[in-house]
């Protein structure tokens, strides 16, 4: 057992899987900040005596119906991905671990207002609301962000809630009380350390959601607005050529590594960080 | 106010007890019938005093109310009704720095040395959060010093502060917990069920512990155990509870020779003997059943439902009755039951 | 030696592989006979439990278990699953800590009892219904009709535990293992459970195994009492011989670390330090860091064997205490 | 269990009012006219209010919520600004496609999962319960739409086994809903399943090591009896839940996947909508699909309530 209870990094890192997501993941922000620099082909070079290549030394992915290199959008298409899921979860998380302590710590009619308001939200499936709420706002970056953003609120305010409703009845967080510390104190010192743990696994879990949750907009004409490339609109424009097939495959496959890569890590983090598998073993060492 | 109480402090209080607790009532919300909401009832009437430098013993089974008390004289549970004065404070009622200053003065030891610490918490973090929280001390390193004061005082090395809870073994983390009850240089510290899930061989050393550390610095405990043999060992006075009602209370060496309530000696027939020879020959009060439900208490005497005594009288509400000076019985039946054939049965 | 007893010899257990490995059970041997009760006592860790556990088969799979465990005859080590679970709870009755946890929370109570009795008897689903009645009877639950139908979530502390009694019972075993089967209970209740499962072994005579950390609770009950610490048996003996002249230097700090009642003493005489780490043991005696006595130089190199110092007492120092 | 149901039903109630405010807000969120946007290029003045009091919406907002909601009661959902038809009939015209796929895809999910959760369970360790694992963690990851879309581009345009799109009702067709349903409810089926499968996995394993099971084993009991009797029914209390918080997610994925396949249904005809800025439309879909939702996590938590006792009892 190491020194410090909580150097998840150095966990993380032994664990081959998680390892594997990390590298993916500290691959896409790479690809995301040098994108343009990486990229064979500007993103919109359209160039139609070059349309519908297959997969070749020139092309590795292809070409699109308008003859650009699927392989350069995909690449550029990283930033706006990756944008659209931190901004959206980012919302949700400040807004969603607000919610979550002022209703898991106080209690009361706060606790009663917040809770079902997100019972209601939960009542739609998320990816329904965000629906709807893009269609009311117009499509768009932004409003796919908010859309996102919005719906996940709940998630993390229940995750946040849920635990700290169980720290409040941890002995510790009552010795601080009985101390005489104020609630600001508790939460500060006690109870936010202590719900870090499932905030930081709900997030990395969110994120590949809101991967997700970016790309079925896209490819709804909702989020991502032509020419700039997203990986959820250039499936939607590869529907229709069936011949092409290197026009689906390769911006899927782009959404699925990325997905991929954030649950891994999720899980990972869950493993190392999950408060009930912890207390769990130390139970098990205690009696 | 000063934070470190001078020897020269508080001298007119000096005469009179150092807590007070008197009619102390304590009820949660039970469920919703319907438009009637029901209450439980977890501490009804009780009232005490603890001595300067002494140490009282609340026993009793789970539901019995022990806990309870504990936390509402930290305030953890708000009582419905009842006092308890600190030297002579009124401790539910102060508000504000006098609330916090009374906080200082009541620390407390909880069961469980697994979770009453922050996992995320060095040990010196959390022995110094009594200094931080009441601003004692001012400066880092008269803080750090401090803190390995107290890792000393309860027998760890001054590395200790260094270490995480997870590092530590159970008694380990029970001391760590006394050394932060005792960094605000408490009066009085309530021990609930400290010793309880400690290992046999642990226990002993923790008590030792509490004992040595009250002859030199003169603390004062409220010791609430499920234990008899701890709460024995460790109390000079004794509130034996039943339901949030106390049965019997006097001082250790009265009560424990001469028990006058039929619950006190059915508890203290329950607890096995050591010496195989007298734990088989010897008779016991085996008491049926369970206890009632604290939403529903019987009337009159709580224990009446299980008491090998009950009479159509214990439906009444009960007196207090003195057993002799120190020594109080609420029981009307307990002249029935100090007859020397019963008592025979479980004095050895 | 009776038929119907049950002894464990030179029985190992290691959890884990590797540099992990805990060997959390090395070398215990003991036995019971019918009617008798071996009560064993140690403290969190000691290897008390997994010694029954493990000769039964109920360890979760990384556990490598090594000696043998003799019951009626047969080594239950050497048995396939399909034979051992056809001795678990017909002729090996087994009750845990904690009567919550350990029942199942969706089944009502007569579907707890009765499954065993048609498992073992093949007694049919009416049949089983009547003995399960008859069973809470003889446990002393009043009412039975009703609890029958009741979930475990339904009735108390004691009354769970009882429950357990009586599904252990259900098919008479010839020996009933009781781990810690009082620690979670109150002490008047621990009092009832107690006299029950003397009433009942007086009744049906079967071999009883009592798992304790408790001395006390163990001294009132055990004809003999084996000590564990660190997984090795320190000391044995008949539950007088140990309680009026212990030789091993752990034993005599238990019987002294604990108050007792009406004898109020200053001090108590606490064993200082924790227990080993299974997965670190030291090189001789396990009890060596704690040990107030350090009386050979061998102490802390060798591991001293289990020695007879008195009739039918054994026990595993190189100091043991003048008799 | 009357009372929890009850308990339960005016939940639920509650929450619905609430689901039609927030629905009702969204419609008025719209930035701009919706009725002059929704006309678009057909604008005149007249249209324009014909439009606008045929909509309600020339009256104050709170009366035009309560309007909303007593209309909403008696099965009145507007008009479709797009065709003029009453928005309920276009809705219960459409549901049928939407509940058959999300069916047939629920069946697909909690047929895998089930078997397959158990299995790795059970075999923790050995190389199936990795395989089980890996899949798993696959399928969570994978945007069922593109799932989709390969399906079409492998079983229809290379292989040519299944039909690429479209729809025949159930009632009329059986083999052809069958031939047409497979690859979308699989697509969608597959990814719900996977999460279920990663949940049932975790939860068994819990149960297994459970003292009730090791109880059960005491007993002498079968291993078969013991898993099916004791460890996989308790592990399903929490399983049922988390089937019922998928059939949210479930529903969402299939409004995308009926883009994908063509399917005439909910979702479909929302994206349509949407395009269209048919908000009557959206917003009756919007409301139909949180009914129904509301209607399965109630009929969960009931499910929950029969096979747990310590429920009923609270």
């Amino acid at each position: 057992m190491s020194a410090r209870p909580f150097s998840a990094w150095n966990h993380l890192l032994r664990r081959p899987v998680s390892a594997a997501g990390l590298g993916v993941v500290a691959l896409l922000v790479v690809l995301a900040v040098l994108g343009p620099h990486l990229a064979p082909y500007g993103p919109n070079a359209v160039d139609v005596t070059r349309a519908l290549r297959p997969p070749s030394t020139e092309h590795w992915f292809g070409t699109d119906d308008l003859g650009r290199d699927i392989l350069s959008r995909v690449v550029l298409a990283a930033r706006i991905s990756l944008q659209v899921s931190l901004v959206s979860v980012g919302i949700a998380l400040v807004a969603g671990v607000l919610l979550g302590l002022l209703a898991g710590y106080f209690r009361g009619w706060a606790d009663t207002v917040i809770m079902r308001v997100v019972d209601v939200v939960f009542a739609f499936p998320i990816m329904l609301l965000a629906i709807a709420i893009v269609a009311v706002l117009g499509p768009g970056v932004t409003t796919a962000t908010v859309a996102i953003g919005v719906v996940y609120v709940p998630v993390f305010a229940r995750v946040t809630r849920a635990s700290a409703l169980a720290l409040r009845e941890e002995p510790y967080v009552k010795a601080a009380a009985a101390i005489g510390a104020g609630p600001l104190r508790i939460i500060r010192t006690h109870i936010l350390p202590n719900v870090s743990a499932p905030v930081i696994v709900q997030t990395s879990l969110s994120l590949a959601f809101a991967i997700l949750s970016e790309a079925a907009l896209s490819f709804l004409g909702l989020g991502v607005q032509p020419p700039q490339p997203s990986w959820g609109r250039m499936l939607f424009d590869g529907k229709g050529f069936t011949d092409a097939w290197w026009m689906s495959v390769f911006p899927g496959l782009a959404i699925f590594v990325t997905v991929l890569a954030f649950n891994l890590v999720g899980d990972g983090l869950r493993d190392v960080l999950d408060p009930r598998q912890r207390s769990a073993m130390e139970s098990r060492r205690g009696r | 106010m000063s934070s470190t109480a001078g020897p020269g402090e508080a001298l007119d209080n000096r005469t009179g007890p150092l807590l007070d607790v008197r009619n102390l009532c304590v009820r949660f919300p039970g469920p919703r019938e319907g438009r009637h909401r029901s209450w439980v009832h977890a501490v009804e009437d009780v009232s005490f005093t603890i001595e300067r430098g002494r140490t009282l013993g609340l026993v009793g089974e789970s539901g019995s109310g022990k806990s309870t008390i504990g936390n509402a004289l930290t305030r953890l549970v708000q009582p419905t009704s009842g006092t308890v004065r600190l030297d002579g404070q009124d401790v539910l009622a102060a508000r504000g720095a006098r609330a916090r200053e009374l906080r200082r003065r009541i620390a407390m030891v909880f069961q469980d040395p697994y979770a009453s610490l922050d996992p995320r918490r060095t040990v010196g973090a959390t022995v110094r959060e009594p200094l931080d929280v009441h601003r004692m001390l001012s400066g880092r390193a008269g803080r750090k010093r401090r803190a390995a004061e107290l890792l000393d005082l309860v027998g760890l090395v001054p590395e200790t502060a260094a270490r995480y809870p997870h590092e530590l073994s159970g008694g380990q983390r029970q001391r760590v917990s006394i050394a932060r009850a005792l960094a605000a240089d408490p009066d009085l510290i309530i021990l609930d069920e400290s010793t309880a899930s400690l290992d046999v061989s642990v226990q002993a050393q923790i008590m030792n512990l509490l004992r040595e550390l009250q002859d030199e610095l003169g603390l004062t405990y409220l010791f609430v155990s499920h234990d008899l043999a701890a709460v024995e060992h460790m109390s000079h006075h004794v509130v034996v509870m039943y339901l949030g009602r106390r049965m019997e209370t006097g001082t250790t060496d009265h009560l424990y020779s001469r028990p006058a309530h039929p619950y006190t000696q059915a508890l203290m027939s329950a607890v096995p003997d050591t010496d195989p020879a007298t734990e088989r020959n010897r008779e016991r009060i085996l008491l049926g059943g369970d206890p009632p439900s604290p939403l529903d208490p019987p009337s009159g005497c709580v224990f009446r439902t299980r008491c090998p005594l009950a009479a159509g009288e214990c439906a009444e509400p009960v007196p207090k009755t003195a057993v002799s000076g120190d020594h109080d019985v609420w029981c009307v039946r307990t002249e029935e039951s100090l007859s020397p054939e019963r008592l025979r049965r479980f004095v050895h | 030696m009776n038929a119907p007893g049950f002894a464990v010899q030179d029985l190992t257990v290691v959890l884990g592989r590797g540099r992990r490995a805990a060997r959390v059970v090395r070398g215990v041997s003991w036995s019971v006979e019918a009617g008798r009760t071996l009560g064993v006592v140690g403290e969190s860790g000691s290897g008390k439990s997994m010694t029954v556990l493990a000769s039964a088969g109920l360890l979760p799979p990384p556990a490598t278990v090594t000696g043998s465990a003799l019951l009626g005859g047969r080594d239950l080590l050497k048995l396939s699953r399909r034979e051992l679970e056809g001795i678990r709870g017909r002729r090996l009755g087994f009750v845990f800590q904690d009567p919550m946890t350990s029942l199942n929370p969706l089944l009502t109570v007569e579907r707890q009892i009765t499954e065993g009795i048609e498992e073992h008897l093949g007694a049919t689903r009416r049949a089983a219904r009547d003995r399960a009645r008859e069973l809470l009877a003889t446990v002393g639950i009043a009412d039975p009709d009703r609890r029958l139908d009741a979930y475990p979530h339904q009735l108390s502390g004691g009354m769970r535990q009882r429950v357990m009694i009586a599904i252990a019972l259900s098919c008479e075993p010839d020996v009933l293992v009781a781990d810690e089967p009082t620690t979670a209970l109150d002490v008047t209740t621990q009092a009832q459970i107690l006299d029950l499962v003397r009433e009942r072994q007086e009744r049906m005579g079967m071999a009883v195994v009592w798992i304790s950390h408790d001395l006390a609770v163990v001294g009132g009950l055990a004809d003999d009492v084996v000590v564990m610490y660190g997984g090795q048996v320190v000391e044995q003996a008949p539950v007088e011989t140990l309680h009026g002249a212990p030789a091993h230097p752990y034993t005599r700090g238990l019987l002294g670390a604990r108050p007792v009642l009406g004898k109020r003493r200053d001090r108590l005489t606490a064993i200082p330090g924790t227990p080993p780490d299974p997965r670190a043991l030291p090189p001789g005696c396990v009890f060596f860091d704690r040990c107030p006595v350090k009386g050979d130089p061998r102490c802390e190199t060798e591991v001293p064997d289990l020695l007879e110092v008195g009739r039918r007492h054994y026990t595993r120092t190189f100091c043991p205490e003048d008799q | 269990m009357l009372r929890f149901t009850l308990a339960r039903a005016g939940h639920a109630a509650a929450v619905l009012l609430g689901v039609t405010v927030v629905v009702f807000a969204l419609m008025h969120l719209v930035p701009g006219d919706p009725v002059r946007v929704a006309l678009g290029t057909q604008y005149t003045p007249e249209s324009y209010q014909a439009l606008r009091s045929a909509s309600g919406l020339d009256r104050p907002l709170i009366s035009q919520y309560f309007h909303y909601v007593g209309s909403a009661l008696t099965g009145d959902l507007g008009v479709s600004f797009r065709t003029g038809e009453p928005v309920t009939l276009v809705l219960l015209e459409r549901l049928p496609a939407t509940l058959s796929l999300a069916f047939a895809a629920m069946v697909i999910a909690v047929g895998l999962a089930i078997p397959l959760g158990v299995y790795a369970a059970t075999h923790q360790g050995r190389i199936s319960d990795t395989i089980v694992r890996v899949v798993s963690q696959f399928g969570v990851s994978v945007p069922d739409f593109w799932l989709g879309i390969l399906f079409i581009l492998l079983f229809s345009s290379t292989l040519g086994w299944l039909p690429p799109s479209g729809y025949v009702p159930l009632t009329e067709d059986p083999l052809g809903w069958l031939s047409r349903v497979i690859m979308p409810a699989t697509a969608v089926g597959l990814v719900s399943g996977a999460i279920i499968t990663r949940f049932v996995r975790s939860a068994v394993l819990e149960s297994l090591g459970s003292e009730h099971a090791r109880t059960a084993r005491a007993k002498g009991l079968r291993q078969r009896i013991v898993r099916s009797r004791h460890v996989v029914r308790n592990a399903m209390v929490p399983v049922v839940t988390v089937i019922g918080v998928q059939a949210a997610i479930l529903m969402g994925g299939v409004i995308v996947i009926e883009v994908v396949f063509a399917w005439p249904g909910l979702g479909r005809l929302t994206f349509d909508a949407v395009s269209a800025r048919d908000y009557p439309v959206v917003q009756g879909a919007v409301l139909l699909v949180a009914a129904l939702f509301l209607l399965v996590s109630m009929a969960v938590d009931l499910l929950y309530a029969r096979i747990d006792p310590r429920i009923s009892i609270r």
